[in-house]
């Protein structure tokens, strides 16, 4: 009980702390700066409608080059500390009917919906994140209705890399053509699809990198739900 | 051309991608093409080195071709330079050790994550951007995570989630500290920060600075955050130890300093520095006093080196020129010596089946070389003349003399006075007690292990083109206005 | 008028919260946190961030409480009841 | 006080509260989970302009009518960053539950001193 209260006391003055700090910064006052100039200039520079996925793949394609890294940390790391010889599910029961019948009419039209998420990602909100969190989904249900369901590792292990390649790649090209790495090289250099701003085929290579990235999500949360579903046999160590 | 320096970044990103195919191809391939692929990224960053020392210019790479602050650049200055090549150079090393040390399966997962890990304190070294540095360290953290529970054993996973409940804590606080500052200057970039830090509100800095090194003091392992240390060092594999103490420790420390530096033009700074000096200082005492009771040698060098990080700290936190280069000499001395010690830790317990202090004894007749290495290394951290931590702890003493704190004189003496306490009993335990079967060294670490000996050897006895690097690579952290000139802000201004 | 509702919406994130933290039953934690993380992805569609609401919807809500249900499953369902007296993370 | 902020705030200090005084392995990390999810409130609510819409620039919102881009593109990237972390370490946590059959972590210390 002691410890209680002093935890409760040390966090109250934690939060008094943040709070006095908090007040120097009001709330909903227009103190935009780089943020201006991100929205002022975002259609001429990368050709995206939405200017929040021009700051995530564009202006700041480092951080999210380092975020898809994060995620393959996870999904590597998780399936290293899960692995052992022998593993195999252990789910007893079927779902029901209305999840197995389910499952299998609905995933076409899930994993349609992520990708076309992702691929719209420079006109509407959304993009290679929630587009592969989406078709995760999909598998998910997979997992959820069939008791002896596994994904085949030997696609999806060699797909997450060759995506996460991928993107690389395309950063190289930039480094090649146009002398920067992540360098947009098909709106800057090449110029394709100035004339259809707001349309699909337009933002150089955002799409490009939403797909891979979503292709890349995927695969990889897809890759953390299996194994944690997999549980070790008895005597498989 | 300067814009391939970041091949650094992408060279290892790449490698790791492509081990999932490589191990479809040939499952044995992996390892080799590990030391293969650290062995690239060391010439990579000893072109960067010379290229930056010759024309005394750091290079600047912008992502996607955008100027600072609209766009993230990396910037590999004088720091930057030589501490990449340092990094590159240890994960080499470790790559050679970890054919041999690590026998734990899945092997393809863990040379993905030795080289995120790699790639993870290189970003956070070189970055420019105060979130692109978040996102480094946290590349940098979840892979030191997971490769701390590597082993799998029961210890194993207690260390690695230790170090993820702290990490976790300590990512949302840097991520606050980010928010207030982001908040009142509308800026992301460290060098448009520093520019701007004259008008910045003196509570949000405070409260923001303190926030991010709290955040920061996690992976830098200061006083109240280290409990994972220890434990993380102890369990992790053998490999793995030695790069937490040469590298990640002191990308974290850098990243202090910098950003600790760039917000000094702010109100009120010199209470943070008052408050990192306090987090030092404690750091030494608690690291020295519990280096005292360990039986287990590995433990008992992640105590030394908690001790030393806390030294490399408060060197920062004086708040002098003299200081800053006092500490990144120490840093690089530290991350010498430390690679060396825990590479030959780490070999003798692959060899012996543990690092307890009674399977040391003796072991000046069984493994001749290892136990000279070890002696070397403990020799040169006590700070005896002749060996390279002796040059950086003479240079902290001076500082601080300069910039009027004697305690921290008493406190640096006293730490090398318990610190011979403990590495003299264990040269004692090697070199003066037991018997023992000669076992046969492995040659390639051997060599690994000389050339670490003579590197610090060599620094010990030509300290002087040593300490030109530092100064340069200090003054680098120090010098704002230098920096901010140095990268090439477009005119986005309030 | 849309004060009330940040501070309809704050309140119902705050409270779900503590019953997240509070509850011994560790699946109702998980199902208050994966509330706590919905009622923030409808705070930032008032915010204005209809990109963030759709990736916590997504991701910081069903995803990762599916992650917390499956090792819970492996794990045990029930938090035991005795208050501890040291702090766990020290030296 | 705004209701957004105090929410974040109190969403921070809750979590915190999880990870210092509860001692179910799982508990603490529903805590980090939840001062994630604060964290990330607060950078949102620190970009938002009052009056202005989402800065998504199509049927006719113009540049000075939109909401500021970068922190919702800080927090889509440390959204993503929370999930590879609580995922990592659930995974910790089903091997430390395989060794120890427990997730009270006062039964489970073997690192000492």
């Amino acid at each position: 009980m002691v410890k209680r209260i002093l935890a409760i006391v040390f966090i109250l003055i934690i939060g008094l702390w943040m709070a006095k700090a908090l007040d120097q910064v009001p709330f909903g006052e227009d103190r935009m700066l780089v943020g201006k100039y991100y929205l002022e200039h975002v259609k001429e520079e990368t050709g995206a409608v939405n200017a929040v996925t021009a700051v995530v793949v564009n202006y700041r394609g480092f951080d999210t080059l380092g975020e898809v890294t994060v995620l393959f940390i996870a999904s590597t790391g998780v399936a290293a500390l899960l692995w052992r010889n022998r593993r195999k599910r252990t789910a007893k029961t079927e779902g029901s009917v209305v999840l197995t019948t389910g499952a299998r009419l609905l995933l076409p039209f899930i994993m349609l919906f992520g990708a076309y998420i992702f691929i719209h990602g420079h006109l509407t909100p959304g993009g290679g994140f929630p587009g592969g969190a989406t078709i995760a989904t999909a598998f998910l249900f997979l997992y959820l209705a069939f008791t002896v369901y596994e994904i085949d590792h030997r696609i999806f292990e060699p797909l997450e890399g060759l995506a996460g390649i991928g993107y690389v790649t395309v950063g190289l090209i930039g480094l090649a053509i146009g002398g920067y790495f992540l360098f947009d090289w098909i709106w800057q250099t090449w110029g394709l699809g100035k004339e259809n701003i707001g349309r699909l085929l337009s933002a150089g290579f955002i799409p490009i990198i939403y797909t891979l990235i979503g292709i890349k999500v995927g695969t990889e949360l897809t890759g953390i739900v299996d194994n944690m579903v997999k549980e070790p046999e008895e005597g498989g160590q | 051309m300067n814009q391939y320096a970041s091949l650094l970044i992408a060279l290892p990103l790449f490698s790791a991608f492509f081990i999932p195919i490589l191990k479809r191809i040939s499952k044995n391939a992996v390892m080799p093409f590990l030391a293969f692929v650290t062995l690239i990224q060391t010439g990579i960053a000893a072109l960067v080195f010379k290229e930056v020392y010759t024309t005394g210019k750091p290079i600047i790479v912008l992502a996607g071709g955008f100027k600072p602050p609209v766009g993230i650049n990396l910037y590999i200055g004088h720091f930057a330079a030589l501490f990449v090549l340092v990094i590159a150079a240890v994960s080499f090393l470790m790559a050679l050790f970890s054919i041999k040390a690590v026998s734990i399966e899945p092997k393809d997962k863990y040379a993905m994550l030795f080289l995120l890990l790699m790639l993870g304190a290189t970003g956070m070294i070189s970055t420019g951007d105060i979130f692109n540095l978040f996102v480094f360290m946290e590349i940098t953290a979840i892979s030191a995570y997971a490769l701390t529970a590597y082993n799998k054993t029961g210890e194993a996973s207690e260390a690695a989630l230790k170090y993820v409940v702290l990490g976790g804590v300590g990512s949302s606080f840097f991520l606050v500290g980010i928010a207030l500052i982001y908040g009142s200057l509308g800026t992301l970039n460290m060098a448009h920060i520093a520019q701007l830090a004259g008008l910045i509100n003196p509570t949000a800095a405070k409260v923001g600075l303190a926030l991010l090194i709290f955040g920061l003091a996690v992976e830098a392992e200061q006083f109240p955050l280290n409990a994972w240390a220890p434990d993380a060092y102890q369990e992790a594999p053998h490999p793995v130890t030695a790069m937490f103490s040469a590298f990640v420790v002191k990308a974290s420390l850098y990243a202090i300093g910098r950003i600790l530096y760039i917000l000094s033009a702010a109100e009120g700074w010199s209470s943070i520095l008052r408050l990192l000096i306090i987090l030092g200082t404690l750091t030494v005492i608690l690291g020295e006093m519990s280096a005292l009771r360990q039986t287990n040698v590995k433990r008992m060098f992640a105590y030394s080196s908690i001790a030393q990080v806390g030294l490399i700290a408060v060197g920062l936190a004086l708040g002098t020129a003299a200081g800053v280069s006092a500490s990144v000499f120490h840093m690089f001395n530290h991350a010498i010596v430390k690679a060396l010690m825990f590479l030959a830790v780490g070999y003798v317990a692959v060899e012996l089946g543990g690092a307890e202090i009674d399977k040391f004894e003796g072991l000046g007749k069984r493994m001749p070389v290892t136990a000279f290495a070890i002696t070397v290394g403990a020799i040169s951290i006590i700070g005896i003349p002749l060996f390279n931590v002796f040059w950086s702890k003479i240079q902290l003493i001076l500082a601080a003399l300069s910039a009027q704190y004697t305690w921290v004189v008493a406190l640096i003496l006293g730490a090398s006075l318990v610190e011979a306490t403990y590495y003299i009993r264990l040269i004692h335990a090697i070199w003066f007690k037991g018997e023992g079967e000669k076992v046969k060294e492995n040659t390639v670490l051997v060599l690994a292990m000389l050339l670490l000996a003579a590197l610090i050897i060599v620094v010990g006895i030509y300290p002087e083109p040593f300490w030109d690097i530092m100064q340069k690579a200090g003054s680098d952290i120090f010098d704002v206005a230098q920096y901010v000139k140095n990268v090439p802000l477009m005119g986005v201004n309030p | 008028m849309s004060d009330w509702v940040a501070i309809f919406i704050a309140a119902l994130m705050v409270i779900s919260a503590i019953f997240a933290v509070e509850w011994r039953d560790l699946l109702a934690a998980v199902v208050g946190m994966a509330a706590v993380s919905l009622f923030a992805s409808i705070a930032f569609f008032f915010l204005q961030a209809p990109d963030v609401a759709m990736v916590e919807a997504a991701i910081g809500a069903a995803l990762s409480a599916a992650v917390f249900i499956l090792a819970i499953k492996r794990t045990e369902r029930y938090e035991s009841e005795e208050e501890s007296t040291g702090w766990w993370v020290r030296w | 006080m705004n209701p957004y902020y105090f929410a974040s705030i109190a969403l921070i200090l809750i979590g915190f509260y999880a990870v210092l005084v509860k001692r179910n392995v799982i508990k603490m990390l529903v805590g980090l989970s939840i001062m994630e999810t604060g964290v990330n409130l607060l950078l949102i609510s620190v970009g938002y302009v009052s009056g202005k819409s989402a800065p998504i620039l199509s049927e006719g919102i113009t540049p000075d009518k939109a909401v500021d881009p970068i922190p919702q593109a800080l927090v889509l990237t440390a959204i993503v960053i929370g999930v590879a972390t609580t995922a990592l370490a659930l995974s910790v946590v089903i091997n430390l539950y395989e060794k120890y059959k427990t997730l009270n972590v006062e039964e489970i210390r073997r690192l000492r001193g």
